[in-house]
């Protein structure tokens, strides 16, 4: 776990790396100053990030923790601390401390499972790390569909990546769509929801969805009128969390705590909490 | 177990403090709250109830967590120092006591808080019979014995005499660290130390028996003197005189039925807390008061060149705790109200056994500024349960 | 994160030969944020802002300080030059390291450590800068000269030639100002009315130029571009458009006691007048106060003589509120009170007059028809003595500190034209210096001296004694000769200080424009922008703004008429963008801000508020940008912060006071 | 002086006069010390309080704000404004013993190059001569030493502390009696007022029991009528003493309608909440409760024409705090019976009676007047509460028949005078005893934010210490100086607004007198700008948004201290 003294005490790590994804969405690369990871994590776990009197947040781990190397963070340009982050360079360097919740159960109810992700804009970022978990795991799963959506083309996050290595993965479909018609855009054009709807996917796979809550609302009534079962659909949350060991006493949603117990919660699950998130 | 008169308990106290620091009341212009015991203060061990509780000896309101430079380029994390000396909390009542075991809940369990976990370790509780309880105190409804106060050892003033008794390990090395001081100043020559075979149980039934009458007693000429075998007598009749005290007040029975584990599911969603909610102001007076409530705020402060990340009390009745840059579960006052009374009553309960987050204090009776308090809540579902029926 | 260049000027050695420059540049690239520094020989040079702009490129700099002189002298310099580079030219700030600094420290060591907490002051501020985009506003195309003596006429007759509208508001029933009054004028001894009647003339019949005279400025609002401004013409019981100017009412007038503005006091003028005769219009004036009718009722004889009915005792003062781009202050000067120089014995003889009034003397048109006489018993004076520098350069409270400039040339003129018209008249002048930098200034004092034998004895006069016989006992010093001077002379002329009209104030405070405290308007800069006022679209002209002769006022009146046509040409101004804006998520809108608001710039509206999902009908403040002038009264009246101002945000003077005290 | 000594000093100056008469200074090379480090503003109007106070937090040992002579601003007005601001606060800072002189206002213009340097050479060597901050950087440096039990871990000093241990006045206090008193019944009781106090009739308690019924009677009618939509009033609670404020939408409701003598809250500011719902609202206000509605009127926050005012008359209100200060104890349901004069009740710690003027709160022992200032309708009658300050007993007849008017009569020669007493008091103690004073008051702050919350001035969406404009804390203590800052400043943000209805210091939970923080302000806005009472009528306006020309300088504070 984390090599920090206390679980409050973060580790310096240095951005390595940063692609920019979109007009809003950056993809951090970061390494702790002696090299290598910080830390190690399972898919779906978030760890926190901070630049000294800006901030502190926390954010889903975007790459797999089949990265020997480094960890990723793609995030998108929201409030005072994403600003200064998008403002950071290569070899600036901020505070991490993590990995903190709990993670997509990648060893047990997801294994030999068919798949499909769906994710709309940086909802992309908590599952990103599990698709590619699963593509460096491959035999444990089996098919794996991607639904990916997005406002237009250029807000599609990874957009490379899932081109060029997703989408030529065995046993894998990858899905895009955007909002709207743009020129250069030959895919899917349409919400996420009414697509998951077109593509006939099949029922009896297990669901990872991440996105905005209008479209995860939208999608989870979608695919239970196609016969999914709540017990096999995941998502994560986000709340607001200072501590990320649920002791702050801001995350939870009735007795959960959506750092400790959470982010990744089954629909059963969520179903059993109190309506306030 | 411990004695001496009341008279001498500057000596005591002196002793304590010349091995460790002491917090016990102490009166500010009326106001008693728990503070350092050092020279001029005006100790206040006979108030029943300090203004806060004595939870932030162990969970102070604002405690640095680390600094770190702000040069980005350079960038390095130095946390704050652990508690590594022990300390002595005297006076701390039951109600205070059974506080610490619901924090301790929360902060020792994985992840282990590290800063709180330095202050439990290094601290000793010394707790105290509380003489005069108020009728603002319902300790009782959440099975707190307000005689049997628990902690490390406990203290009881009976006449003009003060009975130390250790209830653990800690609280026995304790009583014979200090004892050693007071005797080797032959500051106390009616100051007797003998060995007890039980500790008080926790539930607070039946307690302390004589192991034997092997008391050390030393008096001033070193002459050593029979134990008071009526001072145990006197001791039991006069907790038992306050339990017959706390069966008269008002709150004491209140019922914790529908609550904890038993909760029914739709209690989230009733329309009570719509009316209930309505005088609260949004201040933080009964989470600060409180000796259960833990939420906190992690903030910086810019000293100029480095940052210093520190930890403060943070509401959840305040508008802004849940706030988040792109928004925030709980918008209304309502659902801020809900939170802390459902954290402490359902929440908290079903995650730990069933104990809820509330001892009983009866703090917020005291000090709502618009006489809101948890009383009132559980009450008022209480009577509509009745009309439901 | 902020990426943030500081550069250092040197400014030759005004600022690099009292602090360390390149240490301020090496300590600043140790800020966090700083990705650039450097110190440079002149940073507004050309090289110097080429240098800034190629380090904006290179190192994609957001923000840039610079440590150079007051951001009065070159702010404007390198915003343009963020600009040139593409950065926005509010993501620059400067630290003023030299006027604040390197100019008043000595030790070099202090003055560097305190040029870096300068810097960083600076860094702070503008890692929280935002960039900020002017708004634009329209130009009203009319101009108001207040006053209208020379500098007035001159101002609105250059206004006029460029086609533009110009107004004149002139408080006396003429124009003409204090010109008008003089006889002769130096170093040429042209006649003055000879050579301002003219002009007059061409004032009020130019298409483009309206005279308001006898009338007063009594509110300006708005601002640049766009000022309103009330004025109020005060009713002269005469109707101008039936008026013929025949002077029959004045030769008729019974009604003579009131003492003559125009000579001074030294002759008396009927109740209804004109100031003189060349008047500007020749439009009369009633004097209420010592007109007949008005104080008792009875008389009228005015209205009887009155062939054209212009009489109209029923008139009232108007107000009219006019729409300017444009305002010139031309208020011109008086002479100083001399009630506190009784050693001349001005107030106990009328043979101690002042240089204004012996101006008057000598006019033609005067109290004595031009003759040179004693006012007290008509007598041609034989000996006269000028004493200089009555109240001016003058070291304790009764007088000005100033030196008013142009007493040595006009009593050199007027010692020279006595001379020339009585030879047998002594005249002496005591003087402290003779100042006469000009064009054929000192070789015309020289011909006082030379050709006319006018006495010039360096050294003070400390008393004058009027004895019964008439005589003036002038007690001085020579310092020369180091001895006393006793003169028993016929007449004495004091060279009085000037100072600026008593209005200035007023009008200056109406028009948020500085003034000094001698009451002179302060200029933008002392010498770059000397006949702006540092309140944009306000322009000086004249003595209003220091003590300068004819040719001077003329030629700043050119200039400030210069600078408003460069005003009015434009069809819309940039405002500053340093405007206050209300958060509306914390505004509300309790109304506090609008009352301290001195432009009426914020109002309030019933809006629909989303505060974090939240939405909710309040109240809330919105700031008019165009009105706004930025001075942020409405940031501290409001008590949540709601309302800040852009360019001097709360956080970024936080941010400053923190980098001071650190 | 300290020998070495180089202040930190920061001055803001106004763009167009000070900041040019600064570079005046300078091309005219008039040098003054390098400890001083100028900040330009536009206007000496944007110069905050907070600006100020935070250069002294950061460290400053000397503030000075310089802008245009007063009538030459460059923005007209402004300084003007500076100038009244900037006169109450340092009158504050003075209250609160930081030394004056620390801070300074002089106009400058654009001209006075001269007149700046010699007066930044003068302001340097006065705080030369008072040489480093160190009352306020002792807060800073020992930072919270009020709780260090909780936040010091560094090693303790060994040296033994010799503690004093009340003993006689606390231990002996009731505490240990218990038993006791038990055997003894009523021997606790305190009985020392008239021992035919009893045969009074219990004028003010009956009364309000009239008044509560009348009420009632009354609020039915109007929820029946449809007159008003809801009522906005009391609650009763568990005891007599905690009754809450509460909408009542029917008759039913109204039931549980309570008005008695611990109905202290000040209902005004749930108006605004009111003044979102459909309908009017029907509110019972007291005396001086209407001040704070009339104040929320002028600040557009509440709606005259969705509210019902009932006046209500008022007694003077009690606290159960101060009750509870003399020791009582234990009461029983239903026991506090409240007489004209004293208050029995009965605890299971035997019967007590006390001075009914001994628990009332302060505020009313003060009271403004039973004037209501504006209501719709008025029940029940006042009573003058007044207390004369030395004896102690109320100001006002307390005849049974006594009514409002002979109640005000008296009060003009004596209790009015008494609200600013306690103020005058601090303010002839010494710069350092005043210092100590409010130190310790306020030492014991826990930032609760109770006082704020619960002020009807205090009506800001957001408070500007919830923002991050300012970067300081509302909730967290890190430092004590923090606390000083909340709360001059939080007295500064309702100087001119605050109608002194003592709401904060009736909420504070560690008793703090912050009333004090605001009727300073009114103390001095009475005696520099002309008598004020915000919400005497709505539609005032504040004395900090007008000003004269000839209003006081800031220099007036040091001033009259040396008269002191």
């Amino acid at each position: 776990m984390c090599k920090c003294s206390d679980t409050l005490i973060p580790l310096p790590g240095v951005i390595t790396a940063i692609t920019e994804e979109t007009p809003d969405v950056k993809t951090f690369r970061i390494n702790a100053p002696e090299g290598g990871k910080l830390f190690e994590h399972m898919p779906g776990q978030c760890a926190m990030l901070c630049v000294p009197g800006v901030g502190e947040a926390m954010f889903s781990i975007t790459s797999s923790p089949t990265n020997k190397e480094y960890q990723e963070f793609s995030i998108k340009r929201c409030g005072e601390l994403t600003n200064c982050l998008h403002g950071l360079s290569v070899g600036d360097m901020v505070t991490v401390r993590g990995p903190y919740g709990n993670h997509f159960p990648v060893e047990s109810e997801l294994k030999g499972k068919d798949l499909i992700f769906i994710a709309g804009g940086i909802g992309l970022a908590p599952l990103r790390s599990v698709i590619n978990y699963v593509a460096d795991n491959r035999a444990d799963y089996g098919n794996v569909d991607i639904v990916y959506g997005s406002r237009s083309m250029d807000d599609l996050v990874r957009y490379q990546e899932i081109t060029e290595e997703w989408a030529k993965r065995e046993r894998t479909n990858v899905y895009l769509t955007i909002d709207r018609p743009q020129d250069g855009w030959n895919g899917h054009v349409g919400f996420v929801p009414s697509y998951v709807k077109e593509l006939n996917l099949n029922a009896a796979a297990t669901v990872l969805l991440c996105g905005p809550p209008i479209m995860i609302k939208f999608v989870l009534a979608g695919l239970l009128e196609l016969g999914f079962s709540k017990e096999r659909i995941y998502t994560t949350l986000e709340l607001r969390m200072k501590c990320g060991v649920g002791k702050c006493g801001r995350c939870n949603i009735g007795s959960k705590y959506v750092c400790k117990d959470g982010p990744v919660f089954k629909f059963t699950q969520i179903d059993e909490l109190p309506d306030e998130f | 177990m411990l004695k001496i008169s009341t008279d001498r308990i500057n000596e005591l106290m002196d002793a304590i403090a010349s091995k460790m620091d002491l917090i016990l009341p102490v009166e500010n212009n009326g106001q008693v709250n728990f503070g350092i015991y050092e020279s001029g203060v005006r100790v206040r061990l006979d108030a029943l109830k300090t203004v806060k509780s004595a939870k932030d000896a162990f969970f102070p309101q604002s405690e640095t967590l680390y600094s770190c430079s702000k040069d980005l380029k350079n960038l390095s994390v130095t946390p704050a120092k652990l508690m590594d000396r022990p300390f002595a909390v005297f006076g701390m009542k039951g109600c205070d006591i059974r506080g610490l075991e619901v924090l301790d809940r929360v902060f020792l369990s994985d992840p282990v808080d590290g800063f709180y976990k330095a202050r439990r370790e290094n601290g000793i509780v010394i707790g105290m019979v509380c003489n005069t309880p108020w009728e603002s105190c319902f300790c009782k409804a959440f099975g707190v014995d307000c005689t049997e106060p628990g902690g490390d050892a406990t203290a009881c003033v009976v006449g003009d005499g003060l009975f130390i008794e250790a209830n653990n390990e800690k609280g026995k090395a304790f009583l014979e660290m200090i004892s050693e001081v007071l005797i080797s100043e032959t500051l106390a020559d009616n100051c007797i130390m003998r060995d007890t075979v039980e500790t008080v149980s926790k539930d607070g039934t039946e307690k302390t028996a004589l192991e034997d009458d092997k008391e050390q007693s030393v008096s001033k000429d070193g002459t050593e003197k029979t134990a008071d075998a009526d001072d145990m007598e006197k001791l039991r009749a006069h907790k038992e005189s306050i339990r017959r005290i706390t069966e008269k007040l008002p709150l004491m029975s209140l019922s914790l039925k529908g609550w904890g584990t038993e909760t029914p599911k739709d209690r989230f969603d009733s329309p009570l807390w719509e009316k209930l909610y309505k005088p609260c102001l949004a201040c933080g007076t009964c989470t600060f008061v409180c000796p259960t409530c833990q939420c906190y705020d992690i903030k910086d402060h810019d000293d100029g060149d480095s940052v210093r990340r520190y930890r403060c009390w943070d509401s959840c009745m305040y508008s802004d705790f849940t706030l988040m840059a792109h928004g925030n579960p709980r918008t209304s006052q309502m659902q801020r109200f809900r939170q802390r009374f459902m954290h402490k009553l359902v929440y908290y309960p079903q995650n730990n056994d069933g104990i809820f987050s509330c001892t009983g204090c009866g703090r917020c009776i005291d000090k709502c500024p618009q006489s809101l308090n948890i009383v009132k809540v559980i009450k008022a579902f209480e009577k509509e349960g009745k009309e439901n029926v | 994160m902020p990426r943030i260049g500081v550069f250092v000027c040197h400014c030759g050695t005004n600022i690099a030969g009292t602090i360390d420059v390149a240490k301020v540049a090496e300590m600043a690239a140790a800020e966090q944020g700083v990705v650039f520094s450097k110190d440079y020989q002149y940073m507004c040079s050309q090289t110097g802002q080429t240098l800034i702009i190629d380090a904006i490129k290179e190192y994609k700099l957001t923000g840039i300080v610079v440590c150079s002189c007051s951001p009065r002298m070159h702010e404007t310099t390198f915003r343009n030059a963020a600009q040139r580079a593409g950065l926005n030219p509010y993501m620059v700030e400067i630290a003023n390291i030299r006027e604040q600094c390197s100019w008043i420290h000595k030790d070099r060591e202090e003055a560097t450590e305190k040029a870096v907490i300068l810097m960083r002051a600076a860094v702070a501020k503008v890692c929280l800068n935002t960039p900020l985009t002017a708004g634009e506003s329209g130009v009203t195309k009319r101009a108001l000269v207040i006053g209208g003596g020379i500098a007035g006429i001159q101002t609105a007759l250059d206004i006029s030639a460029a086609g533009f509208k110009v107004d004149i508001v002139e408080k006396t029933p003429s124009i003409g100002g204090r010109m008008s009054q003089l006889d002769k004028t130096f170093p040429t001894l042209d006649c003055s009315a000879c050579i301002l009647t003219p002009k007059m003339v061409e004032a009020a019949s130019d298409e483009n130029i309206t005279l308001y005279t006898y009338s007063e400025v009594e509110k300006v609002s708005g601002f640049v571009g766009n000022f309103k401004v009330d004025i109020r013409k005060k009713a002269r019981s005469v109707r101008a458009d039936k008026c013929t100017g025949c002077g029959v009412c004045q030769e008729k007038c019974p009604s003579k006691k009131a003492p003559s503005e125009f000579n001074r006091g030294l002759n008396n003028r009927s109740a209804i007048y004109t100031p003189f005769a060349q008047a500007i219009p020749n439009v009369p004036v009633i004097d209420r106060e010592n007109c007949i009718k008005f104080q008792t009722g009875k008389c009228g004889v005015c209205s009887k003589v009155c062939q054209a009915n212009a009489i109209d005792y029923e008139q009232e003062d108007e107000m009219i509120t006019v729409e300017y781009g444009a305002i010139v202050v031309a208020t011109g000067f008086d002479v100083i009170n001399l009630d506190k120089y009784d050693e001349y014995a001005y107030s106990k003889s009328k043979d101690v007059i002042t240089s204004l009034e012996l101006e008057r003397i000598m006019n033609a048109a005067g109290p004595t028809g031009g003759h040179l006489e004693r006012l007290s018993d008509g007598k041609a004076p034989k000996e006269i003595v000028f004493i200089q520098c009555v109240g001016s350069r003058c070291a304790d409270e009764r007088g000005k500190s100033y030196c008013s400039k142009i007493c040595c040339m006009y009593t050199a003129k007027q010692a020279m034209l006595i001379r020339d018209k009585y030879p047998d008249t002594n005249v002496t002048v005591f003087y402290i210096d003779i100042r006469t930098p000009g064009k054929n200034f000192d070789e015309f004092y020289r011909r006082a001296v030379e050709d006319y034998n006018v006495h010039y004895i360096k050294g003070q006069v400390g008393k004058v004694l009027p004895e019964s016989s008439g005589k003036l006992i002038v007690v001085g010093s020579d310092i020369i000769d180091a001895r006393h001077v006793i003169i028993p002379a016929d007449m004495v002329v004091l060279a009085a200080a000037i100072e600026p009209n008593k209005d200035a104030r007023k009008i200056a405070t109406m028009l948020t424009a500085s003034i000094d405290n001698n009451n002179f308007l302060t200029e933008a800069h002392a010498k770059l922008r000397p006949v702006e006022s540092p309140t944009a679209g306000i322009f000086l002209s004249g003595v209003c703004q220091g003590p300068r002769d004819i040719p001077e006022t003329v030629a700043m009146a050119g200039s400030a008429a210069a600078k408003v046509i460069g005003l009015l040409s434009k069809d819309r101004l940039k405002s500053n963008p340093c405007t206050a804006h209300s958060d509306e998520l914390m505004c509300n809108g309790c109304s506090t801000c609008e009352k301290v608001c001195p432009y009426g710039a914020i109002s309030y509206e019933t809006k629909i508020v989303n505060d974090h999902g939240v939405k909710k009908e309040r109240r809330v403040a919105v700031v008019n940008a165009a009105l706004c002038q930025g001075c942020g009264a409405c940031t501290v009246a409001c008590p949540s912060g709601a309302m800040d101002l852009s360019g001097f945000s709360n956080r970024q003077i936080i941010a400053e006071v923190d980098a001071v005290c650190r | 002086m300290q020998i070495g000594f180089r202040p930190k000093i920061v001055a803001f100056c106004c763009n167009w006069c000070s900041y040019a008469g600064a570079d005046l200074a300078g091309s005219s090379r008039l040098s003054y010390p390098a400890d001083v480090k100028i900040i330009r503003v536009p206007c000496s109007c944007r110069v905050n309080p907070m600006f100020i106070l935070r250069a002294f937090e950061k460290g400053a040992d000397g503030v000075i704000m310089c802008g245009c002579h007063p009538g030459d601003c460059h923005y007209s007005t402004g300084n003007f404004y500076a100038r009244r601001r900037m006169t109450l606060l340092f009158s504050m800072l003075d209250f609160i013993g930081v030394e004056n002189g620390r801070c300074r206002v002089e106009w400058v213009s654009a001209a006075e190059g001269a007149k700046f340097s010699q007066t930044m050479n003068e302001f340097v060597e006065k705080i030369c001569s008072l040489g480093e901050n160190v009352r306020l950087s002792n807060l800073r440096k020992t930072g919270s030493q009020q709780t260090a039990f909780t936040i010091n871990t560094e090693k303790r000093e060994t040296h033994r502390l010799v503690g004093a241990v009340v003993t006689d006045a606390s231990w002996t206090g009731e505490g240990s009696k218990v038993s006791e008193k038990e055997e003894n019944g009523n021997q606790m009781s305190v009985v020392t007022g008239d021992p035919e106090a009893g045969q009074y009739e219990p004028e003010c308690g009956s009364q309000t029991a009239k008044t509560e019924e009348s009420l009632k009677i009354r609020l039915a009618q109007l929820l029946e009528s449809g007159k008003a939509a809801r009522v906005l009033g009391w609650k009763k609670g568990e005891t007599d003493y905690d009754p809450e404020p509460a909408f009542f939408e029917n008759k039913d409701e109204l039931g549980a309608f309570v008005y008695n003598d611990f109905c202290g809250a000040n209902l005004s500011k749930y108006m605004i909440e009111a003044a979102g719902l459909d309908g009017v609202t029907a509110v019972v206000l007291k005396p001086c409760d209407t001040y704070s509605f009339n104040q929320l009127m002028t600040e557009h926050r509440v709606v005259r024409e969705k509210t019902y005012i009932i006046g209500v008359g008022c007694c003077g209100k009690l606290s159960i705090s101060g009750i509870r200060a003399q020791g009582v104890t234990g009461i029983e349901e239903n026991g506090i019976e409240v007489t004209d004069d004293r208050i029995k009740i009965k605890t299971v710690y035997g019967d007590r009676e006390i001075e009914r003027n001994s628990a009332m709160l302060e505020r009313c022992g003060v009271c403004k007047g039973k004037e209501h200032r504006i209501f719709d309708e008025l029940i029940g009658e006042s009573r003058d509460t007044t207390i004369c300050a030395g004896t102690g007993k109320a100001c006002g007849s307390a005849a049974p028949d006594s009514t409002v008017s002979n109640a005000a009569a008296g009060r003009e020669n004596s209790g009015k005078d008494q609200r600013f007493a306690e103020v005058e008091r601090i303010e002839k103690l010494s710069a350092k005893e005043r210092f100590e004073y409010f130190s310790n008051e306020l030492s014991r702050c826990i930032r609760c934010n109770a006082c704020r919350n619960v002020c009807p001035a205090c009506s800001c969406i957001k408070c500007v210490f919830d923002g991050n404009q300012f970067d300081e804390a509302a909730k967290a203590n890190s430092e004590p100086f923090e606390e000083k800052m909340f709360h001059i400043i939080r007295a500064f943000h309702v100087a001119g607004r605050c109608t002194d209805c003592g709401e904060c210091s009736r909420v504070c939970p560690q008793n703090i007198p912050l009333h004090l923080f605001n009727r300073k302000f009114i103390k001095d806005i009475n005696e520099l700008y002309g008598e004020y009472c915000a919400g005497y009528e709505a539609g005032s306006v504040s004395p900090l948004t007008r000003f004269t020309m000839q209003d006081a300088e800031p220099s007036v504070v040091t001033e009259r201290s040396k008269g002191c």
